[in-house]
């Protein structure tokens, strides 16, 4: 692909929703809203057709030069040694992120056209919106670790935008600034990590190259030897960045209260976009990741443990919108699980499918919200299917896409993910990481279907119920075609299909220049299905159990649901419930000592030390002038002793001077 | 005697001009002062960016640092004080910065209405060219004489301008600041001396500093520091008190609260910047080993200063006070630029220096926006203000966000090059400034947050306006130029390559420091 | 001649002592005359013939009976000792560091000798002005002709400046207690 | 005039002018305050006159004579003065004479 062809890419596929984000927050107002409504949705398609452009001319071109790097103009440059430039590259792990973020951001996009129907903030929603799905898109084509930088912290920013989206409730201003400061979090780690990075790229004949463009880096990535300490400190770096991205165990608790925000926005955000930005990070410095075994192993640990806590928490959840979070949250984790042993084609497969299907879920649950006037609790919902029948069913298809039911999406990407992950996991905890990954199968059917019989079938628990009404069909479609989406899109993906001279290689063989062409480590080969039949079969018969057990447990209710909660030990339900007490451990392990910190600072350290030494000689010098005061008696007599006595100290030290 | 024609002096005699006009009008053609107030002001601001303009082409003196636009002329030879000016890299920028920020304080104090305006303008102008005055001269004495004359008309302008608490905040400062600057003073005279009777920049950057022999306590046999050791810790203390690093800070939150924003935009946007150029030129040139032996205390004052900011400015209630703390924090973060020593850091200081001018200037003309609007400056009184007043939150947003250093805005760009400088010097550096840049990130969305989210406070005043496009119009460039300073930093990058390569060699005369040697990212590149 | 020294110098002490603890002031008065006789006396000794007289006459004579005048004018109630306070400490601690200091002094160098001079320089300091007269000399011419010289030619200055001192003396003290009568 | 003698009358002198002094000190009487300080003059004169015989120069005794002179000058003046205060404050208790304290 020509430079100026991926040049013009790029600027339209940025300006297309910066320039509708900046008309609707200039002239954007609840009346026109019709026009903030148009100018939303076109940009985001507008910018998806140019994306679906680009993935046709790079299947026509060769696979060897379908990575482009283009320079748009340079940042800063120090005395010629160092010159920060903003790049972008269009390869094929990018293209894919394009594709996904606008496909899904404009599905979601009409979705909210219909959501946000009598909320008078829409122009600024459709602002915030667009400039999320802006800097998405900055972040995701970033060739150069500033650009890369700067699209981090705009996602960041956007996403506090749209958490705090209604800022008038304290709860979703809260939760905004908790998102944010996480996300800053990850945003130092990232700087610093460039900073690591610059300081030591050495070139192969051993000058320093102060570059921080990506592709010159990881062209001399040999000069980072295998193992060695700088590359696990820089990995590490990166990998707190992903993990703060994407909500993994250290830095997890602000995506349960992002929840707080709009149901699109949890949609676009939290499910296909913002939270696969750590696993998109992951995969885009691969030949780092390569070289930092330790690194790996951490990283597929973490996925595997919050996925598998994630599952447990979702089982107790009673807010639909904070289930599928915690699904999200789970689903992520096996991502990061995958990227973690090497496996990053599985793992972008599973991110792509898991977009459908999260979308899905979200969407379809944002009916079911909008249809019980922004009721959230499904304790007071049940047996809505009769009511909501196209949405009932989306949903189904949804569930069984997640839970990984056979040719649904979630069965090709999950499966062949934990397939590699029986072979060749991190070490020797392997097969213990699959062991625990296939229970998480498990988890995902019982919560997945929990959350679909509670929902939908049974009676109804109140009188609620009855009055909901099937969403408008301006919200019904995206379902539709998300259901779609995530019905046939393991099985598109998956088979090589050949349409006249363009051949679309399936999903692996297409990404698998990008992984394997830099890296030197050892070679992250994906593995046919077939070498992973065992794995497969084990997994889809957990997620069937899984299934089969959430329908015994919430449809028929034969053992009902609260007598098997009663038997488990309380300590776990209680865990559950309270989501391993993290918010509360965070608080008070650093929350509450900083601000205890501050506030010594004020009230001690300000007013005593640092004020007190400047108070201190103005005082000093007033104790000074009190003390001497009482010398001017008045009495004459005073004053002649006072002569007599100096004269006489005069003459002794005179005395004694001379004499000696 | 000078070459060309003496532009420098130009820019000193145009402020002092405008100000002898205001003070011959009478007080009652208020309009004549204010109109004379902004041509002088202006005029400054276009002379300033012909010199900018047309910089490069300038034939350049002078030894360590190459002066443009050099003038020269025998002031008193008996004792060797010469009036000389110059401007290099480094004091193009602050001269701009000065400028701009001075014919901001006017536009502000135009928009916001003061009410002695003869007394006010007249002394607004005097200051901008006492700092003028600092930042162009490169003889000593002349510079001690500015800087020390400096607060003369700073003095009588605090204290008679702002709120209740000025008088006390003013004497403090202005007895804080006076009485150590006198050490600065003696230092001067020493080096005075050392470089054979001239008080010339060239003539004491060249002086011997042959091996000073340790001054001991007579009678004690105390091991005290070297004769040039103390003159730079004179210095230094005098620019410390300037910048302020935070021992020496506590004149700054009184004296922030008690001023109007048209007042403080010129004092936090130049005023109290001249400390980290006093470092840059001074104190970092002619002691280059001293700055190496104390490099390590200096850096530590400097990280003192951004963690110690950034707590107070959590903790504080007084909204200008928080302003106060964070322009600690921030200045803590240029002063660390400035003590890593590496060509990267001392590139982010002079960027991150005209950053925190328009960011300080723009945060305080909001906060007195909002004081204005509802009447107290307590966070906890106030609330919910974004539903009155759209404008105020998004250009409150946008200051806010470079405050906090958001990448993609200019407080980024020269953060970045800092932590880079200081991550040369030695990681751990980096680390800290690193939690420094999450503690503002919380302490600047707690006062965005909680000034414009939540419901509305009930003891908000009803009925509050939101920006009228007088006002609107002053924020709005100064968030355009946020915006574009935080996309294209190199504009400010270009100009001083060839003096911070200067700065860089005159301070590396003696290397050896304790912190890791501080290797320059020019493959020892020498102008 | 030492006896008659230190009889003399014996009355003098004695005399001041009673001068600084009588209660009345008229009987501190009469001790201070007697005081300024045993040292007109000394002078005597001192070969300074000229200063005996003057000081009998100026000092005992004029000083002294202004005194007894004004005390007599004045007439105060007889105030109590002196009470024992500070003051009196010091004064007492002082003259007894002061006498030993020149007791010491004294005796170490009493008068210049050439050769090595050991400890104070008092006496150094006290070099032979450039007018010396030997005792011979005085006794020749006679002690007051010899310092009537002296007084009209080397120190001539100070004589007149002393005479202008006496007559604004008494000039102001005409000023300070004259006190318009009305209607005289 | 013997070493001896000269010890002797310098040391008179200092005894002298230092009871003088503690005169000055303890007396709450100004007219006996003025009698000490004549008291320490004579006792100058008595240290002027036993150097000038002592070093065989007439110096000393034409200084005391100066001294007697200005001894008489103040005595005149400050009797004066004196006076003056006791007819305003008609108290002669230097203690209570303390306007002058601020």
């Amino acid at each position: 692909m020509s430079q100026g062809f991926v040049t013009t890419v790029v600027l339209l596929v940025l300006g297309f929703p910066l320039i509708g984000s900046l008309i609707n927050a200039a002239f954007g107002s609840a009346k026109r809203r019709g026009l903030v409504n148009i100018v939303g949705t076109v940009s985001i398609g507008a910018a998806f057709v140019v994306s679906a452009v680009a993935l046709i001319v790079m299947l026509t071109a060769a696979s060897s030069h379908r990575a482009v790097t283009v320079t748009l103009w340079n940042w800063y440059v120090v005395g010629g040694s160092l010159s920060v430039a903003f790049q972008a590259t269009l390869d094929q792990l990018s293209i894919i992120m394009l594709l996904v973020v606008t496909g899904v951001g404009f599905l979601i996009h009409v979705y909210s056209v219909g959501y946000m129907e009598h909320d008078e903030g829409v122009a600024r929603f459709f602002a915030y919106m667009n400039f999320f799905v802006f800097s998405m898109l900055f972040l995701v084509l970033a060739a150069d670790l500033v650009f890369l930088i700067i699209g981090w912290a705009l996602v960041a920013v956007s996403s506090y935008f749209l958490i705090g989206f209604w800022y008038e409730r304290p709860s979703a201003v809260a939760a905004a600034r908790k998102a944010f400061i996480t996300q800053v979090i990850g945003d130092v780690a990232l700087v610093i990590a460039a900073f690591l990075i610059v300081t030591n790229v050495m070139s192969p004949i051993g000058t320093h190259i102060y570059s921080l463009s990506m592709p010159t880096i990881f062209h001399n990535v040999a000069s980072f030897q295998y193992g060695s300490s700088t590359v696990t400190w820089i990995c590490l770096l990166l990998a707190i960045g992903a993990f703060a991205k994407s909500a993994q165990f250290p830095l997890h608790t602000w995506l349960p209260d992002a929840m707080e925000g709009p149901t699109p926005v949890s949609a676009l955000i939290h499910a296909a976009t913002m939270v696969t930005a750590g696993v998109y990070l992951i995969a885009r410095f691969h030949p780092l990741f390569d070289r930092a075994p330790i690194i790996q192993g951490l990283v597929a640990c973490v996925g595997i443990g919050t996925s598998f806590m994630a599952g447990i928490i979702a089982l107790s959840q009673v807010d639909i919108k904070r289930v599928i979070a915690y699904s999200t949250m789970s689903q992520i984790g096996l991502m990061i699980y995958a990227v973690g042993m090497g496996a990053y084609a599985a793992g972008m497969y599973h991110l792509v499918t898991h977009a459908f299907f999260k979308a899905l879920l979200f969407l379809g649950a944002g009916n079911v919200i909008h249809a019980m006037h922004d009721e959230q609790d499904i304790r007071v919902m049940g047996g809505l299917g009769k009511r909501l029948k196209i949405t009932e069913k989306s949903f189904l298809i949804g569930s069984l896409a997640l839970s990984g039911i056979p040719l649904f999406a979630g069965w090709f990407s999950k499966e062949n993910l934990l397939g590699y992950g029986v072979l060749n996991g991190p070490g020797h905890v392997a097969l213990l990481l699959y062991i625990i990954g296939v229970c998480i199968n498990v988890l995902t059917g019982l919560y997945a279907f929990r959350l679909w019989a509670i929902v939908f079938k049974g009676e109804p628990q109140t009188a609620r119920p009855a009055a909901a009404h099937e969403a408008p069909r301006i919200m019904l479609v995206p379902v539709v075609i998300l259901a779609a989406l995530s019905a046939i899109a393991g099985f598109f993906l998956w088979w090589p299909v050949a349409f006249g001279s363009v051949r679309v290689q399936d999903f692996t063989q297409f990404l698998s220049p990008v992984f394997t062409s830099i890296t030197s480590g050892p070679l992250a080969h994906e593995p046919g299905v077939a070498s992973g039949w065992i794995g497969m079969l084990v997994g889809t018969a957990m997620s069937l159990i899984g299934v089969g057990g959430a329908l015994r447990l919430w449809l028929r209710r034969e053992p009902d649901a609260e007598t098997v909660a009663s038997r488990i030990p309380r300590f776990i339900t209680q865990l559950s419930m309270h989501k391993f007490y993290f918010d509360e451990l965070y608080d008070a392990a650093i929350v509450r000592p900083l601000r205890a910190v501050a506030k010594w600072c004020r009230k001690l350290i300000e007013p005593e030390i640092m004020d007190g030494w400047v108070e201190g000689v103005g005082i000093g010098v007033d104790d000074l002038g009190n003390t001497l005061q009482p010398f001017q008696s008045g009495l004459i007599r005073d004053y002649i002793a006072y002569m007599v006595f100096f004269a006489l100290l005069f003459v002794i030290i005179i005395v004694g001077v001379v004499v000696r | 005697m000078t070459t060309g024609f003496s532009w420098l002096t130009l820019v000193l005699l145009v402020p002092i001009l405008g100000a002898v006009a205001i003070l011959c009008t009478p007080r009652r053609e208020a309009w004549l002062i204010k109109t004379f107030a902004l041509i002088a002001a202006l005029a400054t601001g276009f002379l300033v960016l012909g010199l900018l303009l047309n910089y490069s082409q300038a034939a350049a003196t002078g030894s360590p640092i190459s002066f443009k636009y050099a003038e020269n002329v025998q002031w008193l030879p008996q004792i060797g004080a010469s009036y000389r000016l110059g401007l290099d890299g480094l004091s193009a920028w602050f001269l701009a910065l000065n400028a701009v920020v001075f014919l901001l304080g006017v536009v502000v104090a135009l928009v916001r209405g003061v009410d002695r305006p003869k007394l006010f303008f007249g002394l607004l102008i005097l200051t901008e060219a006492a700092t003028a005055g600092v930042i162009l001269s490169t003889d000593l004495l002349l510079f001690y004489l500015f800087w020390e004359g400096m607060l003369l008309p700073l003095y009588f302008l605090l204290s008679s301008f702002g709120n209740e608490k000025r008088q006390r905040a003013t004497v403090k400062f202005i007895g804080y600041t006076v009485a150590w600057y006198l050490l600065m003073l003696l230092a001067i005279i020493y080096l005075h001396t050392q470089a054979g009777g001239s008080f010339s920049y060239d003539a004491i950057a060249a002086r011997q500093t042959t091996g000073q022999s340790i001054i001991t306590v007579p009678g004690f046999g105390w091991k005290l520091l070297t004769p040039d050791q103390f003159a730079f810790l004179a210095f230094a203390l005098a620019f410390a008190i300037k910048v302020p690093l935070v021992p020496f800070h506590t004149w700054l939150p009184d004296l922030y609260e008690s001023l109007p924003a048209s007042g403080l935009t010129f004092f936090a946007g130049i005023v109290s910047k001249l400390g980290i150029y006093g470092f840059i030129r001074y104190a970092m040139t002619l002691f280059p080993k001293e700055m190496h032996d104390f490099q390590g205390l200096l850096l530590a004052l400097a990280l003192l200063s951004i963690l110690y900011g950034a707590f107070m400015a959590l903790q504080e209630v007084d909204i200008k006070r928080i302003v106060a703390y964070s322009s600690i924090s921030h200045l803590g973060f240029i002063s660390l630029g400035v003590f890593a020593l590496t060509v990267i850091g001392l590139h982010g200081a002079i960027l991150q220096v005209i950053n925190h001018g328009i960011i300080i200037a723009a945060l305080f003309i909001i906060m007195e926006l909002i004081e204005v609007r509802t009447g107290t400056r307590d966070r906890s009184l106030m609330s919910g203000l974004e539903k009155a007043m759209p404008w105020m939150y998004f250009l409150f947003m946008i200051t806010a966000l470079a405050a906090l250093g958001m990448p993609g805005l200019n407080g980024f760009a020269g953060e970045f090059m800092i932590m880079l400088g200081a991550f040369e010097a030695s990681w751990v550096l980096a680390v800290i400034a690193g939690i420094g840049v999450v503690l503002a990130g919380w302490y600047m969305l707690r006062l965005h947050q909680g000034l414009m989210h939540d419901p509305l406070h009930k003891g908000t005043k009803e009925g509050m306006t939101d920006l009228r496009l007088r006002e609107r119009w002053v924020l709005i460039p100064l968030c355009a130029a946020m915006v574009a300073l935080g996309l294209f930093p190199n504009i400010v990058g270009q100009l001083d390559q060839g003096s911070v390569q200067q700065y860089m060699a005159a301070s590396h005369t003696q290397p050896a420091s304790a912190i890791t040697q501080p290797t320059p990212l020019t493959h020892e590149v020498h102008a | 001649m030492n006896w008659a020294l230190w009889l003399l110098g014996a009355i003098a002490v004695i005399s001041a002592i009673s001068l600084i603890w009588s209660s009345h002031a008229l009987y501190s008065a009469l001790s201070l005359v007697v005081t300024i006789c045993a040292l007109s006396v000394i002078f005597l000794i001192l070969n300074a013939q000229f200063l005996f007289a003057v000081q009998i006459i100026v000092y005992a004579g004029a000083v002294m009976v202004l005194f007894v005048f004004i005390i007599a004018l004045l007439n105060p109630r007889a105030e109590e000792r002196p009470r024992v306070d500070w003051h009196m400490v010091l004064g007492i601690l002082a003259s007894i560091v002061a006498a030993v200091g020149v007791w010491t002094m004294a005796g170490s160098t009493a008068v210049v000798q050439n050769g090595k001079i050991r400890g104070a320089v008092v006496g150094r300091i006290a070099h032979p002005s450039s007018f010396a007269y030997t005792e011979q000399a005085v006794n020749a011419h006679g002690n007051v002709q010899t310092i009537a010289g002296q007084l009209f030619t080397t120190y001539l200055l100070p004589f007149e400046v002393s005479s202008l001192l006496l007559l604004v003396a008494a000039a102001g003290a005409v000023y300070l207690t004259h006190h318009a009568r009305k209607g005289l | 005039m013997s070493t001896g003698d000269f010890q002797f009358l310098l040391f008179l002198g200092t005894l002298l002018f230092m009871i003088g002094a503690t005169g000055v000190l303890i007396r709450r009487n100004p007219l006996v305050i003025f009698m000490s300080i004549e008291l320490m003059l004579n006792s100058v004169n008595l240290v002027l006159v036993a150097y000038g015989r002592a070093l065989n120069s007439l110096a000393g005794q034409v200084f005391a004579f100066m001294v007697i002179v200005v001894a008489a000058a103040e005595v005149v003046v400050g009797l004066a003065m004196v006076t003056r205060v006791f007819r305003a404050e008609h108290t002669l208790d230097v203690d209570r004479l303390d306007e002058m304290k601020d």
